[in-house]
């Protein structure tokens, strides 16, 4: 026993050897026989001595200080997390401790606001889908975007488990499928996007859906350069070789466009992030995972639904968790345990607060906010798109210049000017990213400041 | 259940916050030639900023968490969140910062989440940390993904890991996961594992071994040493489950135990907020031996004293986050660590001992200890007194704000053999002695109810909005 | 009623947050010879953290906002607290501004400050205003100091301030505070002021009249005009009670009234959160002549963009405050302008009068007007009809959720003359017409259950945790 | 009815509609026919267009990022406002919207948790007092001041009402005093300090004590240099002359002292913004008023207290009403109505998060740290002490340079290094505070730059 002085836990010395006369024992150290002694550790951690309350806020706030972010700098980076305006009410509630400090609802008499909370956010999250099944969240786009996979091998009855994707979804995302997939040892491939529109290769993607008959085939839009998918042509293309279709989207282009769901997708993901999540350098963010009914059972995560009390009146409880570790154990679906359940309330706070009609206002200015910057951009001599496919939210750049010499002198007017996509066989381009947070003059901004640096 | 948003939705009124006259009255169709519009509503609800605020302050009222009460939820452990945790993670220079900002200008995140790596190698007694996993489930796969990419390395083909019957449901379905098949080792009668199954399991075909250690039965692997051996002998390696490292802080490490790779779930050992349900955060500790194969990018130090990524990494298993790990999440746990120092952070785990034998003994005359010795930081007490089932007893502690523990087919944790009448009961250290007193009397109040008005008890519980769910019910939509 | 804190004491446990070993293990008695060190106990709680976070969550469960439910408190004017200003008044770039730094250090702030100044400046009517008052009440004090620092300078000896019998009781109250005697003129039987008493009252001796318009009653002083004419023409000034402005944005202004001086409190205009009782503020307004006896320090914009404190002002009535008022509150009512802009806050006074005619025309039947035309932005409802009192009837609305309205003799509305049944009901701009019909009904069902269940209505509340206390119940202790 | 696009009232053109048609009129304008139409605003309003919620948190931001803080700057300044360490749990709970958004708790049963705050704020902060009546607010530590001045002349039998004063109060707090009670006809006088110790001038006191038979004497400690007042030296001579006391104090005092009550002090006063109030500009923060129980009727503003519900159990209310505005009109103690009780709500979670050992451990830090700073500064070549008194918190040197030179030269350094006094006959002083917050590093940094600055 220590008692140590600067111990932050409730007791004090005379309280512990209350409990330890009433246990029988003199001290901690009898409840502790079970572990070898060998095994003790036999001096203090090597951690630093705690810090009073206002210090750790000092060091803290000075580590915090040391960051630049979207409100020092103006920020046009994306590449798959994006500055969008979270309304304080977001904050406020999802900040309430009966939330933030709950654990996963296992006793639903207990938690019946918090489940009601996640059947909203399914609720809500299936119309943005046009799909009927969502789960309360896996961990974010990328592995959101590997589960479709899984679920597609899952669902396929051909007996082969082949995955074939994009090669034009978000580099990390492809290292998250080969990462999570290899060892179970499925067949992966991608398939190229063209170089001047920027779209998927359908012809590529024909070929491959012949000649492999994967199980399922994965893609992303906007993709990695910010360009619109041509949805129905893939779908079709799939569906005549009899290939299941799974495809991660930016859940604003629901506010635009006719759902996932209502265009024949099977499997849908989204990175939730601009769902009222904060940036947060990149975590924690939302994994929105949603599928045809006929898949619910190889969908991994929670699932709320209804169940009857004891009298027969409706209630919230989590359900089907017999595809679930800790019923199903080696059979599961997939190992996720602990979830996003916290952002998929924010989340669902967040779009609540759009509604309907804020959702397409939101996802309309968002569109006109990037055909207005590309304006402004190729208007500057030496500057031109980088593909000519519809774009949404993003979109790439040729530049006269080395980009990170552009990007270096942007930030010298504290502007993040986007991303250098390097990675591709297409040449040099610049990816940069508008939300409605971007005013005109934030985008005249860059406009000028990009024609001081290309000209 | 109230009316859900969607039920009082007035077409029209959504969003009012949302407006930008310049861009939103132009025509939207002509940026997208060849792409029809959305006609159809989608059906989100259109409510004011007043009724959202009512709706969720109204749901929070049908919602519990630790802030509210007592929560014993064992190896769940719902310890006190401490609010100055969440103040730092919601700094703006913490949380309006960009992942792909250039690397000099997140120095401060770099260094925060450098020098907790080091804090958990310290903490666990391993050699290097990823922060990537996303949470406990994630991490067991990252560590199982090196083991695998170790023996690869090694041009090893070892399918195989041995499990104990007693492990959250998340070790076989990681291990499956990452490729392996599972082999279940039982427990024995005094909880603990069976040496001579370990030794007859272990083999050149077997990768290694899981373990969570204290068990889900709150105990401690006294043989780990042995265990240790036996599995380094045939060239595996050995796994740490840290669901429970929260009873081990300062007093032993896994690594002095022999495991080679490990992880901790921030939500019990670092008190980070679980969310009602997550995130959560599963950072993934290794010996030297293995650092080569953590997950990229690694947050790595320069000479100069600046931090950097490093994705050139030829042996890592790759990358399993699409950026850094839950950052939000790792703020919180530096924090912990930097509030309580190392004589603190022994002292919550001596506590959640404390509390948890204080609890067992308290109790043992009605509900017995499945294993009659101490515990670690959670109990593991018999309901078979009882004249009711553990569910039935477990909903009647509901109505006096008790939150049930974990019972038999409930929750993460899975009890094996004929552990049915179990309840794992975890008080955690942040309770005082006067809650564990008023815990433990509810436990007994409600037991003998059970005798004398098991009607009542059998339909509770009988406060809040919500009546009893039945055990086992299923969904009524399909 | 649940235990206090320091019912639940535990001496030593007390602040853990809080060591510095290096200087809190020094002996104190030396640093201050000749003053003895406290040697028994404060008696301050010494409670774990977890406690005290429960101990608020449990009590915060028995307390009702607006964010809870409908608050149609009349002239209270519970509406929605925007959480966006919450959220901007919280910033560590306002927050953590000391007010005595370098003006030159704060000029963000003095830049706010001074545009709302103007912002409601416009808003009123008025050529200049001040920030600094605390709150409605300190407003009114402030106005009376600058009506009584005018006459000073002129050499006038004016004694008496005209006061509606319907005023706040802070009109009389302040009057005395900045040392004039109240004269009372009284309403006629329209609920406006009697006009003939005017004329008769104003003269000489008399400084000028305070009104609140629209009045305390609901209605609008139709004949104002003709009141400023009389005061004006006697050399008096008008003072504007700013309580009820809410109804008037972008619709009418005291200053085009012929009003002088006048305030306006912030929580019923500009929507700032009255945190059970303050802070609030209320910001002083007058026209161009008195704009010299405003209170030090001024904010004001020098020719090069630059902002100052100005305190060199010889007919200034002095400082009300210790700095420049309440910042954090004046944020929050920045930004509510600028959310709505000028149309915005038209349809906010609108919709406030829509409903309370609304509310009025939907009870009529069973709670008929007391004035019988329309309102503005709140309604007087006779109580006659009913078999009980307002008082036990307004109870009886708490079981459904509904918090009552402003009666006789309770909160900061007076009632004149024979008003003793009578109900101010304010339902405010931020209800819906869902929320508006939920409460109608709340008062007709209730009103029908007060002649069927007389008993169980002059019992309630009968839900939550308290029963129903009585009207003018004195403390218990003494 | 103008149905303004945006509008942010909840109501729909057509619900303004179904309501109007039900209340038989055409138009809002039918309502206001009350107003006489040359009253009416023939424009719209010059103010600022609408700004979406991102536009004006990024205007916000901006006007926010223009100020220097305490955390950009290493703040020495006090003078009545100190920058003391909030514990985020004072935040946390302070911020739910129960009480947040209530109004003052005229409705007891539905406002008990409200209530029982502020009743344990009055225990609480009557224990800080040694006072058994507080009431539940008022503005800030200067008006509270001036309510001791008029709680004084109430309370006095002699039917005169002069307030005598310590000349060492806050400039500010004078001015107040001034402008509160000149216009109620209040004889008015200040005694002097003593320009060596700091400390008020005994002698001076019992002259106009005896020369001017004031109603009440009041006085601040520590003063306005820091130093700290010879209490019981003051109360008996005020008591030799049957002159009441009113004194105000910094709460953390009773940290290490005997409290007011326990001296003999009649009324007593705090700015309280210390206990877990943020500075904010300097506002609102919390005045804090506290006397004797025979003194209770002369109390401004709210007190809560213990009443019987029907069934004769305790619930709380407010009482003792009949002071009160609202009831007395203009025989009222004050006018007060709206006061301070959220950061009373404020108060009583720091105060509670404290505790008794912790209030007296934090008292003990910033007594050594003011200790400390005092002897690195007085080492200084050509700094001395400003007065001999004892001094808490705050202490005023004399330095070899004008401080306006020091303080621009700090300010250099990113340091607020204090305050300049030069109001007083007896040369200029440099103020300088001392709160928890500063480290021994943030000390040694200061008398760094100042060693710098004046040699």
């Amino acid at each position: 026993m220590i008692d140590a002085p600067k111990s932050f836990t409730p007791h004090r010395p005379e309280d512990r050897r209350a409990m330890l006369n009433f246990i029988g024992v003199e001290s901690i150290d009898d409840l502790l026989t079970g572990i070898p002694k060998g095994l003790r550790l036999q001096r203090t951690l090597n951690l630093p001595d705690p810090l009073p309350d206002w210090e750790l806020e000092k060091h803290l706030r000075g580590l915090a200080g040391k960051n630049a972010t979207v409100h020092t700098h103006l920020n046009f980076i994306g590449g798959g997390m994006y500055d969008h305006h979270i309304p304080a009410v977001v904050d406020v509630l999802a900040g309430r401790g009966e939330f933030l400090t709950a654990y996963t609802p296992y006793q639903p008499e207990m938690s019946q606001g918090l489940l009601q909370i996640l059947a909203e956010y399914q609720e809500q999250m299936a119309k943005v889908m046009g799909l009927p099944i969502v789960n309360c969240s896996s961990y974010d786009g990328g592995t959101a975007l590997f589960e479709l996979g899984w679920m597609g091998c899952l669902a396929s009855d051909r007996g082969d488990a082949g995955v074939l994707y994009a090669d034009s979804i978000w580099p990390q995302w492809k290292d998250i499928i080969i990462s999570h997939l290899t060892p179970r040892r499925v067949a992966l491939d991608t398939v190229e996007h063209e170089a001047q529109s920027g779209r998927l290769d359908l012809k590529s993607l024909e070929d491959k859906l012949k000649s492999e008959r994967p199980a399922v085939f994965l893609f992303q839009t906007p993709n990695r350069f910010g360009v619109l998918e041509d949805i129905p042509a893939i779908v079709n293309l799939c569906r005549a070789h009899g290939v299941r279709v799974g495809m991660s989207f930016n859940p604003f282009l629901s506010g635009l466009f006719p759902t996932p769901g209502s265009l024949g997708v099977d499997f849908a993901s989204c990175e939730g992030q601009p769902l009222g999540i904060p940036l947060s350098a990149g975590g924690p963010s939302l994994g929105v995972l949603g599928c045809k009914k006929e898949y619910r059972k190889f969908m991994p995560g929670r699932l709320v639904g209804r169940v009857a009390d004891i009298y027969g009146n409706p209630a919230y409880a989590l359900v089907y968790e017999d595809r679930e570790q800790h019923v199903a154990r080696e059979k599961a679906t997939s190992n996720i345990c602990s979830n996003q359940a916290w952002c998929a309330l924010r989340a669902v706070i967040y779009l609540s607060l759009l509604g309907e009609s804020g959702y397409g206002r939101l996802a309309k200015i968002i569109a006109h906010k990037t055909d207005y910057l590309i304006k402004q951009l190729t208007a500057l001599p030496g500057i031109e798109r980088g593909h000519s496919g519809p774009v949404f939210n993003e979109f790439a750049l040729k530049l006269p210049k080395p980009a990170d010499t552009v990007l270096d002198a942007l930030r010298e007017e504290n502007i993040f000017g986007g991303l250098a996509i390097d990675d591709t066989p297409h040449g040099e381009l610049l990816l940069i990213a508008v939300t409605e947070t971007k005013t005109r003059q934030d985008m005249d901004r860059l406009a000028q400041a990009l024609k001081k640096v290309c000209t | 259940m109230i009316p859900h948003l969607t039920a009082k939705s007035r077409p029209g009124i959504g969003g009012s916050w949302v407006h930008d006259l310049e861009f939103e009255q132009e025509d939207t169709a002509c940026l997208f030639p060849g792409m029809p519009l959305r006609e159809e509503p989608l059906g989100l609800p259109e409510v004011s900023e007043i009724e959202i605020v009512r709706h969720f302050m109204e749901l929070s009222a049908h919602s519990h968490g630790v802030d509210n009460g007592p929560y014993p939820l064992g190896s769940c452990t719902m310890k006190y969140n401490p609010k100055r945790n969440d103040a730092m993670a919601n700094l703006d220079g913490f949380r309006g910062v960009h992942p792909l900002q250039p690397v000099d200008t997140m120095q401060g995140i770099l260094e925060l989440l450098y020098n907790l790596q080091g804090f958990i190698a310290e903490l666990m007694g391993a050699d290097a940390v990823t922060l990537q996993p996303s949470a406990g489930a994630q991490g067991e796969l990252t560590g199982l993904l090196i083991i695998r990419k170790y023996f690869e390395k090694k041009g090893e083909d070892r399918r195989v890991i041995l499990i104990a019957d007693s492990a959250h449901g998340t070790n076989p379905s990681s291990a499956v996961m990452a490729g392996f098949d599972c082999e279940i080792i039982p427990t024995n009668d005094a909880g603990i594992m069976d040496l001579d199954v370990v030794r007859e399991k272990m083999n050149e075909q077997v990768a290694g071994i899981m373990l969570t250690n204290p068990s889900t039965l709150g105990l401690f692997e006294e043989n780990i040493a042995t265990i240790a051996e036996i599995v380094h002998a045939k060239g595996g390696l050995l796994y740490y489950d840290g669901a429970n490292l929260n009873a081990l802080m300062g007093i032993a490490r896994p690594g002095d135990m022999g495991f080679d790779v490990m992880h901790l779930n921030t939500h019990k050992t670092l008190s980070t907020p679980h969310g009602g349900g997550g995130p959560g955060a599963g950072p993934c500790a290794v010996k030297a031996f293995l650092e080569e194969h953590l997950p990229v990018p690694r947050i790595a130090r320069r000479d100069d004293g600046t931090y950097v990524f490093e994705s050139d990494r030829p042996h890592t298993i790759g990358r399993l986050k699409s950026f850094y790990g839950h950052v939000a999440v790792m703020i919180r746990c530096y924090c912990y660590i930097l509030f309580n120092g190392p004589e603190g952070l022994k002292q919550v785990s001596e506590d959640a001992v404390l509390n948890a034998n204080y609890f067992q003994q308290k109790l043992r005359d009605i509900f017995p200890p499945i294993y009659p010795k101490p515990c670690m930081h959670e109990c593991l007490l018999s309901g078979k007194n009882l004249p009711t089932t553990p569910y039935n007893f477990a909903k009647r502690l509901i109505d006096y704000g008790v939150h049930p523990p974990t019972l038999f087919g409930a929750g993460c944790v899975y009890f094996p053999k004929d552990l049915d009448h179990a309840m794992l009961i975890e008080p955690t250290e942040t309770e005082t002695k006067a809650s564990l007193d008023q815990v433990i009397n509810v436990f007994r109040k409600v037991y003998h109810e059970s005798f004398s008005d098991a009607e009542y008890v059998n339909t509770a519980p009988h406060s809040g909005r919500t009546r009893k769910i039945p055990e086992g019910s299923q969904a009524l939509d399909d």
